[in-house]
């Protein structure tokens, strides 16, 4: 599970038996092709001159600050809710679960824009939940900072609970047997022992709804319209320069892309410490 | 925590589907301080039973109580889950919980008996200090041996003060010594803290040191049940017979004349019933058994005292120590201790035809 | 639009999302003249459209909504000389019931009022700033839409109070918005502009662009609440 | 791992051991509520009167049959390429890995339309790789389904790829230095021994690439255009649609959404018969 | 699958960066069809020693050969990987593929050998039945016992025909009859099939019924190495003392006086260096050992003819059968076995005062 040493005495370590196989070689790299080349079509194509013009406008630095907070958030959010659905839709028996199970990859497969015509519909002014809670809390969601958060966290919500739930599936029930045992209660088992076992889908999940609130436009622009400030989030403040301007809109794609690789790659690599690194 | 009480449990549970597996029905008692050896063939349903005393398998029927308070009790929809049960488990496979280091992993325990967190790291300290495991308490599980893992995993289960003791064969895979002081350890400790224990076992040593009680499983039911004397010496199972080192028959007796049914020491009986002559008298279905000593190997058939004499063949030598243990087949296939001396001068060898000898007197007969 | 027999060949149309329901109507008018050609309809944002012509996009026509990504195209020397066909000016839309009970362009200027408007890179949105800064109005909006079919889509939802669109969208939608004329518009008026593509159907494609300016166009085009383009521009049929 | 057994004997099964937490429940529940609304939104919202004639429209059929065909293909694209890559990622050592890492998650960040731009920049006429594709294997990617399953297959890779590593990572490695012993090579011992123990996640990962290519449009329209038969996918055909009549457009996302939890319900119970159900 | 050759090996590694382990530097060598026992304590090193075998753990110097081949040695650079050395490696936690069928677990190893699959399933189910466990051919690993896993796992190394054998506890967890059986099924095949084997056990009776040679390992290091009799006779750590049940001490020689350096019996000596007479003459460093019955217990000081005699204290009384087992604690700290008439006599007890006794004929005394 998590934390195997580096060099292993007891542990397997899988890396000391032989070379790579071609068979595993030859399609990694056309698919490494097919993710390089475009990023390299883009970097080809970017107006560099402009850059640093581009990188000095406060729209720009404003767009990026939206879009890491409203990311962020939209995680958190996917993960405080996302991982208790997940342990129940993994651990938990109850009726309606193959239903509940259907309704998470709603979506999914729900093309992002119909998504925000969904988030309209349930929580816009006339939406079914829009004017309760409009009445009763005062939170009007749509063209606000909140309700990008609430678009990004549904779409994103799927990527953690199914990376989560097929976690815990192949997490040994044992340990939670046995922490049973000496006393800990459900809740007590999930946070000390499931949780820890099932770390990587965790994170790796997290990962996942990052990335995907972090590249979200279509329910995002749909539900919040799009706002200098409030709501306009990188990828919305790119589609908006692209009327105008394509190859800004690529440099501004770049400075996206180089911003959320770089978090990620610093925070899996702190993270994840692999088997064979 | 609580005051320790008496276990009583009637394990039911109907085999899972799909499998030709057999129901379970056992009956599991152990009073106060009290250690109950469970042993039986592998499969027998050892650790099935230890799961279900655990809350971990649900039982079918029956019920377990212990300390007057019922834990499960189907017929009465009673099911007590297992963080309330207060067991202290050592299951067979050690496992230890991966991502902890070993002073959490007897910590774990602590903190669930309520104790809070740097008070339980300290009591794991002390206690992995006391048996001897001090070394190790940074180390992760998957930086432990074989064995030092499972000294972890009884430490873990001692330590969290259980009301009730289940251990899954805690001796296998450890060293001699290790051995040795666990023993010890744990005829004192489990006198001390008087909490019932049940010990599931392969090894006649433990449970004839440590139980008071010794339960013989097989196949999902209860064989022979005993003080650990009665049951070696008087045992009704190929399995006893074997884990005790005896020779033992089955039969239906007359007199002292017991007619074999079956014959069994481990390789099989073969040919017409034999018979054996027993020095005390007996009717019906019984048990025959005697010790390898008390067999005598001839090169021809023998004159003389002795009244049981059978042909065989020797299928197997295994030297013991100072003697040299015989596996004879025959009309009563058996085990027999010889000399070293005996085997030169006989000029034993597998496959070598022998007569062997059995003096009545050796031959302890009771009902089955 | 799939006819009886299969058609000899097809003509693909690329145009801007304002021109969906004229170019809807004009097809089938195109197809019966020509029973030959299969016309496929294709619309999306102008600019999306021209860089997918600029990387090859098979299309006889391109319509977009305003001169500048169309300049793209021409640039690249992979089309004609582009015709101006209609023309659109903006009109002020609030949902049906009216709930902020707008009555002119001045009743946004107020900061309880949610009202869309396109983004300044998209040609209705250009047009809205001009408007709005002329009629006076410093309150922001609450949204600035990438199209004019999204910013009415807001309006129609009922999300927004208000909001600035072309006289043709808000025909589009029909009752399900009340248009307010705003005065000043007639001075903000933007072209749509076609042009016939280099490649195989130029001839089809030509006959397409010559529909769309024909007296038979034209009218298409007034009844979805299209202007029609100044006379200079209009070649005869 | 796999197969545990529906009422477990010997094996730990988690599930004997009391209650649900309310902890845990009462996130779920919230998780619940964030994907039913705006679905049920949609039910609500939808002109059901009008569902006859849009089921039986056969450009509807034409784009539902292209949407679940492309999805499939890239599915099955994924599957082929990325299972490697997530191989070689997660077991296997070599310079550079840190940096691979990072640029599998570049299509998750990127939105899609500037990934359909980056695309155009890689395999269009003038990209960087599709003159070389015309000119050697006369292969023109944009504008046909072959590159609507590449825009596809591009923004799924992430999703199965960081799916199946994390699977990868949480299997016991010791499994396969065993399979070493017994003279498996590493190919075999991949397809004998890696996969079936990673099976659940590859499982969640495919379902994750199918689902996000059968949701995919901006990568999609940019990259290919919206043409009928051959790349307007369903979410297309949702987005030409709404151009008209918004209320057809929920209606035809619904039968996208109905079709493709089916599907999804469909495979998912039998595959992953689970250990509580 | 090639013909069996001689195994050659010098086991050299570095410990883990970080722990304050050992390095490990262990020489195990066995002939065609000889069996090498590796004994030690738990984290001795033997499971690590047996994974640098299979190649699953790199040697940082020295060098494994099997049969004339060279399958590593850094010094050269060759590291032949553990898929071609065709090597047969129970592991001490089985390791049951989770998603293989026991028929298909045994079938694994034969896939890679070189049968088709079919062919594979077949010789698997054949093997299986051969070993009793034709039963559970169709189980999965999770609906095992413990230690009926751990048998599958052991026929699925023999399966395989490897060209060494590679045994890590492999009786543990299994019961009296299995392991009689699998000793000797053990004895039987490895002599007939000719392959190499290190079996690493806790048993003392696996060692002597089944090894050629056997290795005692201690912290990584070997510390006695040779035929079994002699191993089992002239002890050479406590590990193999208690191992043998034989009472040790270390001492230097002065002809017939040994001044013991360290006293051991797993009880551990404490207080004034005490002095061992001996009947044979040696000078220098030597151990001593003698068997708990050579050593006689009394009430009072002993008159008469033993030359050895301490003061102690009874630490622990373990009833063996026929007789009891004392631990007693002294200058000399031994384990004595007396008859329970002796103990009732003496009226022995935990805590009692005693003394003890042993003839100087009865001490055995070698170099160190
Ligand atoms: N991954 C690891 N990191 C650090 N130390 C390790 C690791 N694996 C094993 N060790 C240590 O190396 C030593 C040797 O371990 P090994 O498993 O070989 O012991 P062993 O002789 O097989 O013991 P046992 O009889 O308990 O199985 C032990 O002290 C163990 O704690
Ligand atoms: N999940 C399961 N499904 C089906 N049969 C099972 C399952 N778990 C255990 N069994 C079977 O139930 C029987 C009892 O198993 P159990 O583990 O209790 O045996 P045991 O007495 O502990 O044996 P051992 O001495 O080998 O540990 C065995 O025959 C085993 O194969
Ligand atoms: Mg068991
Ligand atoms: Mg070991």
């Amino acid at each position: 599970m998590s934390g195997r040493p580096a060099v292993a005495l007891g542990a397997g370590t899988g890396a000391a038996t032989g070379r790579v196989p071609w068979q595993l070689l030859v399609p990694a790299a056309f698919a490494v092709a097919l993710l390089v080349l475009p990023l390299t079509g883009l970097l080809v194509r970017a107006p560099w001159s402009t850059l640093p013009a581009r990188l000095t406008d406060p729209e720009v630095g404003q767009a990026l600050r939206l879009s890491l907070l409203t990311a962020t958030a939209s995680m958190v959010v996917c993960l405080l809710l996302g991982v208790p659905l997940a342990w129940l839709l993994a651990r938990a028996s109850f009726p309606g679960r193959r239903v509940l199970r259907a309704m998470v990859t709603v979506p999914l497969v729900l093309p992002p824009v119909v998504g925000g015509v969904a988030l309209l519909a349930a929580f816009g002014r006339t939406g079914v939940a829009g004017g309760w809670l409009d009445d009763t809390l005062g939170l009007r969601l749509p063209f606000t900072t909140l309700g990008v958060v609430v678009a990004q966290s549904f779409v994103a919500m799927p990527f953690l609970v199914l990376a989560v739930e097929g976690a815990l599936r192949s997490a040994d029930a044992r340990y939670d047997d046995l922490a049973a045992t000496f006393g800990a209660s459900r809740w007590q088992t999930f946070c000390r022992v499931t949780l820890p076992l099932a770390a990587p889908g965790v994170l790796s999940g997290a990962v996942l709804a990052w990335a995907r609130a972090l590249g979200e436009f279509g329910a995002t622009i749909t539900f919040n319209g799009s706002y200098p400030g409030t709501t306009r989030t990188m990828p919305l403040a790119i589609y908006a320069a692209r009327n105008t301007d394509f190859e800004a809109a690529i440099l501004l794609s770049l400075v996206l892309l180089v911003v959320s690789v770089a978090i990620l790659a610093l925070l899996r690599e702190r993270w994840m410490a692999g088997p064979v690194s | 925590m609580t005051r320790p009480g008496p276990l009583d449990a009637h394990l039911v549970t109907a085999p899972p589907r799909g499998t030709g597996a057999f129901t379970l029905d056992v009956r599991l008692a152990a009073g106060v301080g009290e250690v109950v050896a469970v042993l039986g063939p592998n499969g027998a349903g050892k650790s099935t039973a230890l799961r279900m005393l655990a809350g971990l398998h649900p039982l079918s029927a029956g019920h377990v109580r212990l300390g007057g308070r019922s834990l499960e009790e189907p017929g009465r929809s009673i099911r007590v889950p297992a963080q309330r049960r207060g067991v202290g488990l050592v299951p067979q496979e050690s496992l230890l919980f991966p991502h902890l280091r070993v002073r959490d992993q007897v910590a774990f325990g602590l903190r669930h008996r309520g104790a809070d967190r740097a008070e339980a790291r300290r009591e794991s300290t002390g206690w992995l200090e006391r048996t001897g495991l001090g070394e190790l308490a940074d180390r992760r599980p998957s930086e432990l041996s074989g064995g030092q893992a499972r000294r972890v995993a009884i430490v873990r289960a001692l330590a969290a003060r259980p009301a009730l003791l289940l251990l899954d064969e805690p001796l296998a895979a450890l060293d001699v010594r290790a051995v040795l002081e666990l023993r010890s350890f744990l005829r004192h400790h489990l006198a001390h803290v008087g909490v019932p224990t049940v010990l599931v076992t392969h090894d006649a040593l433990d449970a004839l040191v440590l139980a008071d009680v010794v339960v013989v499983l097989d196949a999902g039911r209860v064989e022979q049940a005993g003080r650990p004397a009665e049951v070696a010496g008087r045992p009704r199972s190929a399995h006893v017979a074997a884990l005790v080192g005896l020779n033992l028959v089955r039969g239906t007796s007359a007199g002292h004349l017991v007619t074999m049914t079956s014959g069994t020491d481990g390789t099989g009986g073969t040919g017409e019933p034999a018979q054996v002559v027993t020095a005390t008298e007996q009717h019906g279905d019984v048990f025959c058994c005697w010790a390898p000593g008390a067999v005598s190997v001839h090169g021809q058939r023998p004159e003389g005292s002795p009244r049981n004499v059978w042909r065989g063949e020797i299928t197997g030598m295994t030297p013991h120590g100072d003697i040299v243990r015989l596996e004879v087949a025959g009309p009563v296939s058996l085990l027999a201790d010889v000399t070293p001396a005996a085997v030169a001068e006989l000029d034993l060898a597998p496959a070598a035809p022998v007569w062997v000898s059995v003096k009545a007197t050796e031959v302890t007969v009771y009902p089955a | 639009g799939a006819g009886g027999d299969e058609p000899a060949s097809t003509l693909t149309v690329l145009a801007a999302s304002s021109l969906t329901d004229v170019f809807d109507d004009l097809e089938g008018t195109y197809e019966a003249q020509h029973p030959d050609v299969d016309v496929q309809l294709s619309f999306d944002s102008s600019s999306t459209l021209a860089e997918q012509v600029v990387q090859g996009a098979p299309a006889g026509v391109l319509a977009t909504a305003d001169r500048a990504t169309m300049r793209t195209v021409v640039e690249e020397g992979l089309g004609a000389e582009p015709v101006v066909f209609a023309r659109n000016e903006l009109v002020l839309v609030t949902p049906a019931d009216n709930p902020g009970n707008i009555e002119g362009i001045t009743d946004l200027d107020d900061s309880d009022v949610a009202y869309a408007v396109c983004v300044p890179e998209a040609p209705c949105g250009a047009a809205s700033a001009t408007l709005l800064a002329r009629s006076g109005v410093t309150a922001p909006p609450v949204t600035e839409e990438d199209s004019v079919r999204d910013t009415l889509g807001k309006v129609v939802e009922g999300e927004v109070d208000a909001g600035l669109v072309f006289a043709s969208d808000a025909q589009a939608a029909g009752g399900r918005v009340r248009a307010i004329p705003v005065p000043a518009a007639d001075n903000v008026r933007t072209p749509d502009v076609a042009v016939v593509l280099d490649g195989p159907d130029t001839d089809a494609a030509q006959v397409w662009v010559d529909l769309l300016i024909s007296r038979a166009g034209r009218r298409v085009l007034l009844d979805h609440g299209f202007l029609p383009a100044p006379a200079a521009a209009e070649k005869s049929p």
